[in-house]
């Protein structure tokens, strides 16, 4: 086990330090830098600037720099938000992106396992077909849109949730629903397809020769085995929704991180682009580690080395 | 509660409002800010020597008086007695302190050249002069003396802007991060910061211990950090908000606010246009410009694109930036520099060898793709197409890449637009001298260059302003730019909300506002 | 019938070979009608068709371009000239569709092409070569998922210009990479199977194998993630658009449509709507086909 | 009967490398095949039998290279295939070819029989065109299934048909040796003997040679020359057929012997089972000396101690056992 | 028939799968019934509809697309076909149990053995946990599972598949019930363990006197267990007897093919096996008259034409076939009789 870990944590290093690179070369290829305006600042000034915050060393010494400071842990000042760091905004915004992740991951989670089940056991039949077609649905209206007519129709219309804000339980609502119209359906469609292939093992027929009543069969029988592609599914799902998303962010003016990973792009605020790609591809691969670690716990056949499928 | 309560259900002592300035600031340090929306907010925790009332015109504000030397260069002020909302006392240290802070080049502060028409300012943040050489001088804790460079006739306005503010020195010394929480946010202006919650809002109360804290009647004042316009506007008219900043009303909108009569216009001191790279054929050829210029309908762009009742710009000044002349205008002294005329326009484009646009080259148009330049640049294509013959793509670009490439001169025709810094012509007009930094059109014209030379060293106003409509005239007549209109400043807000001011160089005002029942 | 001694006369049977009882159909004539019988993919594939139809053929029947502007008719609410109304600058929204949905249709299409090639290709090799190649693929591809793709989307527009092709080498970058996760995960599967090991016995070699036997085996997971990616990609379209990197105007996508018209909702309600649900009926149709036609492939699903 | 030799296995080994456990520390593997040796003479059946799990299909596939062994030598002809390289092995490939256990999995259901029977000459460029056709054809008719089923898929087809199209496949490149990987397991007892009839005329017509590997020891009986009895990836016996019937030496061949049931009630009510106790034991960790001993109801110390060599006991009769 | 109350009597049962293709009559007219404490043996090969007559005896047929579509099966007194699904729950798991073919997915494999075995003592007999998992406990001892108390705790894919088709007859066992239903419960087993397994139930039958179905398509296994055998082809029974009555003098030619396909290892020369030829007929179309005709050495013109009707050679001695009609020729089993 631990030996396992090693190795997964040591690829994991690998892969986010790969990421780093790229991003780091990447991020100072693009045109502009942070402090580049519509105005052009006197040379004096900029030079004044280049020396602040050493944008005119070496890109290879910055790189290296870089590198020296996150093994750290500190990624640095932005430059957008004078005075304040790239830990400052994740330490202010990420617990409420991760709030309101949490939200969408449980709406998520009990919406989609619950119309995956209900479209599975009634296969083909009415709820089937609604659930099927509520999950498409999911899938296929752009998130900007959904968010913006749950903010127009739901929010503004009919008063029951505030349009845009923060702070208080039912701000949550619109945002999460907005945020979770996707893995909902992903999970629906999921749920209802592995659920039809549990539906029919051996084991569920045993479960039912021994006259256990149907939502026990269910319950403790089939879901179980069925979760295993939802947990599949919930490892990047999570590594996406605890950084946030920008577009239900933005439209609902949720102070989180989601935002940053755009506008900190369009600002080149390099220090604040290096630490949102950080931060996604630590999740990433953390909760990779975790799905699998997870599986073990909902699966007992599977020992952690085994390769899964898909 | 999220949601300021309106006005309507509270009692009239207690007046609150909330509006929407735009995004997070990127900072409240006033000597490190150069946005919009951060000025916004620290015009109303901040006073300067000078306050600009509802005219634009300075007023002493901390300053009690100022008396300028008759060169124009010393300027001797007295302070009045006034208090930080920490109780301690307002001092010529504070400013200086703070103007140094701007100055310094280890801050390295963007607008630290607002500050350099102050003795040596410009010298010392490039390193080549000592602090100590600075044209400011602490002579008591209540007066000051600043030496310029050269007579500035627009300084006193120049006083009250953001980047004069001072700090509290012991307090900034004590905290270096003062200007993060409102526990250590030192300020001495009409409001006092109550709490920030980034990327959410910025609460301010009224500062009790302001001067004119009797003429204040607001008693909380919520800025909300609204990025998406949309947004804004919703939550404006579910009743979350009571005013939203033009830099976030969608214009998508502006038919329907202006019908319900919540859209408020005021004006505005900045000129949208298209540059032309003189460099590039044909566009080096004045006729063609000319003819381009000549070809397009103004008045229908405002009507259908731009929406928000501006005036088309047949000059290149601004309205609102006064003359020589009291009680008139630069622009009204100016007149109208040229006429939209579509046969003069065919005729031009025949001279310069495209007949009906034959043969004419595929021109691009370059925008940013942030903020409503694509449709705009839609239309104008279209008008070219139909009026001239000739066709032009849209290249739309990302914004700090469409800065490079109108800085490195890889457009052919780019739209621009370009806001004041301070009241007087020339920070319209000194953008265009050979090489200067923003003029990036490759065009450069002698007469142009000596007229705007003679300008800036002159203190006598009427030189001044003669100088600069001479260059006016060389600028539009030779057209490296196309004037579109001039802007407007447009804001929403609701009826019961009186005395708020909107200032030209974009600034919002709360210190008079009243909310009525 | 009666019984008489004639009936139990031996019953002269020819060693005939072995006889099939069931209808020769062969696998593809098996799916169509396993698939015409659903009625959600059917539905799916009439509207696809419909829409293919409208974007193709409705600009030749509509009066007016997908530029030229009216300015004496601009923004008007859908009435018998403009089904779909007019947008601030006097176009028809309904001519304005059909091109956005051209774009969306072959963005749409760009994004099953580059799916089947490079994910499917990727997928192919990392599942079926495993071990230490499938693990450093695998970790390339959570690479490419980390790099924020707006970094490489300036870097391509800078280098490029601006236009359709950034979306497609966008998409290449980073479009395929669910497809090739699915098929290495199919064909993880498939390649212990008997007949992949009876192919190896005669001595195919791993091109053959990949094309003839697991590719072949896993087209129903195929066809589903192609179609999810669909969405995917004319959303990542749509998403360039809302952050202004979207095909160049005066040309439009159904995404960009939707985007601008994102603005308009108080305003202007149907320049909204209309893309949307033009866009929603697409994913729709393509999912349902693509549901369709997995169930037909679907060997369990089989008699 | 005592042709030239065709094929030699000798001291085989194949250890699968288990990936680690979560709470193991130590790499462990599945001992599949432990050394195993026997020779096949041209036109000889060898049965291979043993139970679940103990090693035969491994045994089988790493004889054709499916799978690379760990060590040990097979030589086909004479050669040492295991050292070939890609090109070499192709011919091989020609010459010795597989049946599999399962007809369901061993066709690919995505292509017409025609296609998976003329696979191999599209691989070896035997044939092409109407040459093609007609040789798939022939091997329809070979197979005893009609020519015009090669258009059709094989999800059509009854198990005992696949499994014929199954052999048609193998056959297709002429090979001289063909190893049968339980051809009969997932067959019908009604449809079973059918194919072990046709295999056996094919043996007659075409001289083929067979490893075939079953766990149904009357069936390999049946068909079998001789037999080979595996337990835990080892020969423990390995005799002709009838002797292994009348005079079983090993414990664990007698063992198996008596399991089969036999359809006659007499006999089952008269008969003496002798049931072994317990389980397999796990190829992952085998016991020490002799495998069989946690089993065997002879076994002594010695059996914990050392393994017991094959050893020749009387006429080609060749026995691993300490108690004999 | 000496007792007037069967155990379980199955009365002219069909059972119908309605898919795409059309209706498969995987059952159709079947008759049978088991007295308490016997033993009786279903065979015949893959898909003659042996499972489906049990599953359609529990009521587990899958339904869409599955359907009894007649016929009586009276157990203790009920009609179970009308029963309601949820009374069957009572019955199912308490009065009667099943073993299925394959013990490695019959387990639930994400719950321990426990788990799966205290749940239907939960359910049937109201047991707390404690006394439920010492129930289990006791059972799993008597299928002879060694250190039950460490295995309750235990996956499934930790034990062998001897161990968990023990499992699964402990877990059948559990309520006691009157009629244990074994479907192919050693299929899928090794020879010498599927002989631990025949030994068990034989064990069984004899310490708890329940009645038990066995199903399987191999005659050897029947032999040593069962007093009477049902022979199955085509969805019918084609002959059904005392276990001396099939192995010693089989009437109908299906029954002598099964005899004569499989090699006898006493055999003493390598002879010829006899194999049927051709395959079972579709159910989907079944055949007119005897579903046999196809691949029977004996067929005769009437039995392309008429289904046959059913013989009673001595009591309790039933064969649907032809040739047993007066009128017919006569062959007869000859069991040495194989062609060289
Ligand atoms: N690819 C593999 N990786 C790891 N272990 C394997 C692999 N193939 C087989 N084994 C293991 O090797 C042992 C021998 O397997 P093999 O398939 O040869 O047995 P067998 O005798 O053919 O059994 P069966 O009668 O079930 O076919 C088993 O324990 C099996 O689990
Ligand atoms: N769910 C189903 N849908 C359609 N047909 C089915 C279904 N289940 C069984 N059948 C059909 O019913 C017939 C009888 O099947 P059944 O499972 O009873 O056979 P069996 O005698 O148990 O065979 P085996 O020995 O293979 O278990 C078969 O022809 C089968 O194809
Ligand atoms: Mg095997
Ligand atoms: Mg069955």
């Amino acid at each position: 086990m631990a030996r396992y870990l090693f190795g997964r944590i040591v690829s994991a290093l690998l892969v986010v330090w790969l990421v780093v690179t790229l991003t780091f070369f990447l991020m100072h290829a693009i045109p502009g830098g942070p402090f580049s305006s519509e105005k052009i600042l006197p040379p004096a000034i900029m030079e004044n600037i280049n020396q602040r915050y050493h944008l005119n060393d070496p890109l290879a010494n910055q790189y290296l720099d870089y590198l020296k400071n996150i093994a750290h842990f500190n990624f640095g000042p932005t430059f957008r938000y004078e005075g304040r760091t790239v830990n400052d905004l994740f330490r202010e915004g990420l617990p409420k992106t991760i709030a309101l992740g949490l939200v969408a991951t449980v709406l998520a989670l009990v919406g989609g396992t619950m119309m995956g089940i209900i479209a599975a056991l009634k296969q083909n039949k009415a709820p089937d077909y609604i659930a099927t077609f509520l999950a498409t649905i999911g899938v296929s209206v752009p998130s900007f849109v959904l968010a913006t007519f749950l903010q127009y129709f739901v929010g503004f219309k009919t008063h029951w949730f505030p349009p845009i804000g923060w702070g208080e339980a039912k701000n949550l609502v619109l945002p999460a629903l907005a945020l979770s119209a996707y893995p909902i359906a992903q999970i629906t469609r999921l749920t209802r397809s592995s659920m039809l292939d549990v539906l029919n093992q051996d084991y569920i027929r045993t479960a039912k020769s021994k006259g256990l009543p149907g939502y026990i069969i269910v319950l403790r029988h089939a879901l179980r085995n069925a979760l295993i592609p939802v947990v599949t599914f919930m490892g990047p799902f999570f590594a996406y929704i605890l950084t946030g998303n920008f577009v239900v962010e933005y439209v609902f003016n949720i102070p989180g991180i989601g935002q940053f990973f755009v506008t900190s792009i369009g600002n080149r605020d390099y220090p604040v682009i290096m630490g949102t790609t950080i931060l996604f591809a630590t999740l990433l691969v953390t909760f990779n580690l975790l799905v699998d670690i997870a599986y073990t716990v909902v699966d007992p056949r599977i020992k952690l080395t085994g390769r899964k499928g898909a | 509660g999220s949601t300021a309560p309106t006005a309507g259900t509270t009692p009239s002592k207690e007046m609150k409002m909330s509006y929407a300035p735009g995004s997070e600031p990127k900072t409240l340090d006033p000597q490190m800010s150069n946005g919009i929306p951060e000025m916004i907010m620290e015009m109303n925790m901040f006073e300067g020597l000078m306050r600009l009332d509802k005219d634009s015109n300075p007023q002493n504000a901390i300053a009690d008086s100022i008396t300028v030397s008759p060169d124009g260069l010393i300027y001797t002020i007295k302070l009045k007695d006034t208090k930080w909302n920490n109780g301690n006392p307002v001092t010529a240290d504070d400013f200086k302190f703070a103007w140094m802070h701007a100055l310094n080049p280890e801050a390295a502060a963007e607008y630290a050249y607002q500050l350099f028409y102050i003795k040596n300012g410009e010298a010392y943040n490039s390193k080549k002069a000592n602090a100590e050489d600075v044209g400011i001088k602490v002579v008591d804790p209540k007066t000051m003396e600043i030496t310029l460079e050269s007579p500035t006739p627009y300084f006193k306005s120049l006083l009250a802007f953001p980047t004069y503010y001072p700090v509290n020195k012991n307090n900034v010394e004590a905290n270096p991060k003062w200007n993060l929480q409102p526990e250590t946010f030192v300020s001495n202006g009409p409001f006092k910061m109550q709490s920030w919650s980034h990327n959410d809002k910025l609460v301010l109360v009224k500062n009790s211990n302001y001067w004119d804290a009797n003429s204040v009647k607001l008693t909380e004042l919520t800025f909300n950090l609204v990025s998406d316009g949309k947004a804004a506007l919703t939550a404006y008219e579910a009743g979350q908000l009571d005013g939203i900043d033009q830099t976030a009303v969608p214009i998508s909108d502006l038919d329907r606010l202006r019908k319900a009569g919540s859209l408020k216009t005021s004006p505005y001191l900045g000129t949208y246009f298209y540059r032309f790279n003189v460099t590039k054929k044909p566009l080096d050829n004045t006729k063609v410009r000319q003819a381009l210029a000549l070809a397009i309908n103004r008045q229908a762009l405002i009507d259908n694109v731009f929406k928000a009742g501006q005036t088309p710009a047949l000059g290149y000044v601004p309205g609102g930036v006064p003359d020589a002349e009291t009680g008139k205008t630069f622009r009204e002294v100016g007149g109208e520099l040229f006429k939209e005329d579509l046969t003069k326009a065919k005729q031009l484009l025949a001279e310069a060898g495209y007949p009906d646009g034959k043969n004419f080259p595929e021109l691009s148009i370059l925008y940013n793709t942030n903020g409503s330049h694509q449709l705009p640049a839609q239309a104008i294509q279209d008008m070219w197409a139909k009026n001239l013959g000739i066709n032009v793509k849209l290249v739309g670009q990302e914004w700090k890449v469409y800065q490079r490439s109108q800085q490195d001169l890889q457009y052919d025709i780019s739209r621009a637009g370009w806001i004041g810094d301070y009241i007087d012509p020339m920070t319209f007009m000194d953008m265009f001298v050979t090489q200067g930094g923003n003029n990036q059109t490759g065009w450069s014209n002698a007469d142009f260059d000596k007229d705007i030379e003679t300008a800036k060293k002159s203190g006598d106003q009427k030189v001044r302003m003669q100088a600069m409509h001479d260059a006016e005239k060389v600028l539009v007549n030779d057209m490296p730019i196309m004037p579109i209109y001039y802007y407007v400043n447009y804001y929403v807000l609701k009826d019961n909300i009186k005395g708020l001011i909107q200032l030209p160089l974009g600034f919002t005002d709360f210190k008079n506002v009243t909310v009525e029942k | 019938m009666s019984i008489s001694v004639e009936s139990f006369s031996p019953l002269q049977q020819g060693l005939k070979a072995e006889g099939i009882n069931r209808p020769s159909t062969t696998l593809w004539q098996d799916a169509w009608r396993r698939f015409r019988k659903n009625p959600l993919a059917m539905g799916g594939l009439t509207v696809l068709a419909l829409i293919i139809l409208f974007a193709l053929f409705g600009p030749f029947f509509s009066q007016f371009d997908y530029k030229t502007n009216n300015l004496m008719a601009t923004n008007q609410y859908p009435n018998w000239i403009h089904p779909f109304g007019t947008d601030e600058l006097g176009r028809d929204i309904l001519t304005r569709s059909m091109f956005g949905a051209r774009i969306s249709l072959l963005i749409g299409f760009g994004s099953v092409a580059i799916n089947l090639t490079i994910g499917i290709f990727y997928g192919g090799i990392s599942g079926y070569k495993g071990s230490w190649l499938d693990n450093f693929m695998q970790r390339i591809v959570d690479i490419i998922f980390s790099i924020p793709d707006l970094l490489y989307v300036i870097l391509l527009m800078v280098t490029f210009g601006p236009g359709l092709r950034n979306i497609f080498i966008v998409l290449g970058l980073v479009n395929w990479v669910p497809m090739a996760r699915i098929v290495r995960g199919q064909i993880l599967t498939l390649r212990e199977q008997e007949f992949v090991l009876a192919a190896r016995t005669l001595g195919a070699d791993t091109k053959r194998i990949l094309i003839k036997h697991l590719l072949p085996n896993s087209i129903g997971q195929i066809i589903i993630v192609a179609a999810l990616q669909i969405p995917a990609a004319i959303f990542m379209e749509a998403f360039l658009s809302f952050i202004g990197l979207g095909v160049q105007a005066p040309m439009v996508s159904l995404g960009s449509m939707a985007s601008d018209g994102r603005m308009n909702i108080p305003s202007y309600p149907y320049s909204l709507i209309f893309p949307a649900a033009m866009i929603a009926l697409l994913m729709l149709a393509f999912n349902f086909v693509g549901d369709g036609l997995r169930d037909a492939f679907d060997p369990k699903m089989r008699k | 009967m005592k042709n030239e030799v065709i094929l030699e296995v000798e001291n085989l080994v194949k250890h699968f490398p288990l990936e680690e456990g979560i709470f193991s520390r130590h790499h462990k593997k599945v001992h599949a095949v432990n050394g195993i040796s026997f020779q096949l003479h041209q036109g000889e059946t060898l049965g291979l039998v043993g139970e679940s799990g103990c090693g035969k299909s491994t045994a089988g596939r790493t004889i054709i290279r499916l799978y690379e062994p760990t060590s040990g030598i097979v030589k086909y002809q004479g050669k040492n295939i295991l050292s070939y390289n890609a090109k070499e092995m192709l011919a091989v490939r020609r010459d010795i070819q597989m049946i599999f256990q399962d007809p369901y999995a061993s066709l690919n259901p995505r292509m017409t029989v025609g296609d998976i029977i003329g696979e191999a000459l599209d691989i070896h460029h035997l044939a092409r065109g109407q040459k093609r056709t007609d040789r798939i054809y022939e091997l329809l008719e070979t197979v005893g299934l009609n020519p015009e089923h090669a258009n059709r898929f094989p999800h059509e087809f009854s198990g005992g048909q696949r499994q014929r199209i199954g052999i048609a496949r193998s056959l297709s490149v002429n090979p001289k040796l063909i190893i049968c990987d339980e051809p009969i397991s997932a067959l019908d007892v009604s449809i079973q003997a059918q194919i072990v009839n046709m295999l056996e005329e094919l043996q007659e017509k075409l001289g083929l040679t067979y490893l075939f590997i079953a766990h149904d020891l009357s069936m390999v009986k049946h068909i079998s020359h001789r037999i080979a009895v595996m337990y835990l990836g080892r020969i423990v016996e390995l005799t002709d057929s009838f002797t292994l019937y009348e005079k079983p030496l090993h414990p664990y061949t007698q063992a198996l012997l008596s399991a089969i049931p036999i359809p006659d009630p007499d006999i089952e009510a008269a008969r003496q089972r002798q049931v072994l106790k317990g389980n397999v034991p796990s190829p992952i960790d085998p016991p020490s000396g002799c495998y069989f001993r946690t089993r065997c109801p002879k076994a002594q110390e010695v059996c914990a101690l050392s393994t017991p060599e094959l050893i020749e006991q009387g006429n080609n009769h060749w026995v691993a056992c300490h108690c004999i | 028939m000496q007792q007037l109350h069967h155990l379980l009597e199955v009365d002219n049962l069909s059972t119908s799968f309605f898919t795409y293709a059309g209706e498969v009559r995987a059952v159709s007219g079947v008759s049978f019934y088991i007295d308490e404490g016997e033993a009786l043996g279903i065979v015949g090969e893959s898909g003659c509809g042996k499972s489906v007559t049990v599953q359609s005896v529990m009521r587990l047929i899958p339904s869409p697309p599955g359907k009894i579509v007649s016929g009586q099966i009276r157990f203790l007194g009920q009609d179970l076909v009308k029963l309601p699904e949820k009374q069957m729950t009572t019955i199912r798991g308490k009065s009667m149990g099943m073993i299925f073919q394959d013990p490695m997915t019959s387990l639930n494999p994400v719950l321990t053995i426990g788990r799966q075995m205290t749940e239907v003592l939960q359910r049937h007999e109201g047991l707390g946990k404690q006394e439920a998992m010492d129930r289990a406990e006791k059972y799993l001892e008597m299928v002879g599972i060694p250190n039950c108390k460490r295995r309750l705790k235990q996956y499934p894919h930790e034990f062998s598949g001897g161990m968990r088709q023990r499992v699964m007859i402990a877990m059948a066992l559990l309520c006691n019930p009157k009629l244990l239903i074994a479907d192919e419960p050693t299929t899928a087993l090794d020879v010498t363990i599927q002989a631990q397994i025949l030994e068990l139930m034989k064990d069984l039958k004899q310490k708890i006197n329940t009645s038990i179905i066995l199903i399987t398509h191999d005659l050897g296994v029947v032999a040593g267990l069962c007093s009477r055998i049902i022979v199955m082809y085509g969805g019918k029974i084609v002959e059904s007897g005392t276990v001396q009555d099939i192995y010693k003098s089989p009437q109908h030619p299906y029954t002598w093919g099964l005899l004569k396909s499989v090699p006898r290892l006493d055999a003493l020369s390598r002879t010829k096996l006899v194999p049927i030829h051709g395959t079972p007929p579709d159910l989907l179309k079944p055949p007119v008259g005897c579903g046999f005709t196809a691949r029977c050495a004996h067929a005769m013109k009437i039995c392309a034409e008429q289904p046959p009707g059913i013989t009673e050679i001595n009591p309790g001695h039933q064969v649907a076939c032809w040739l047993l009609h007066p009128d017919a020729p006569k062959s007869t089993f000859d069991e040495k009789g194989r062609v060289g």
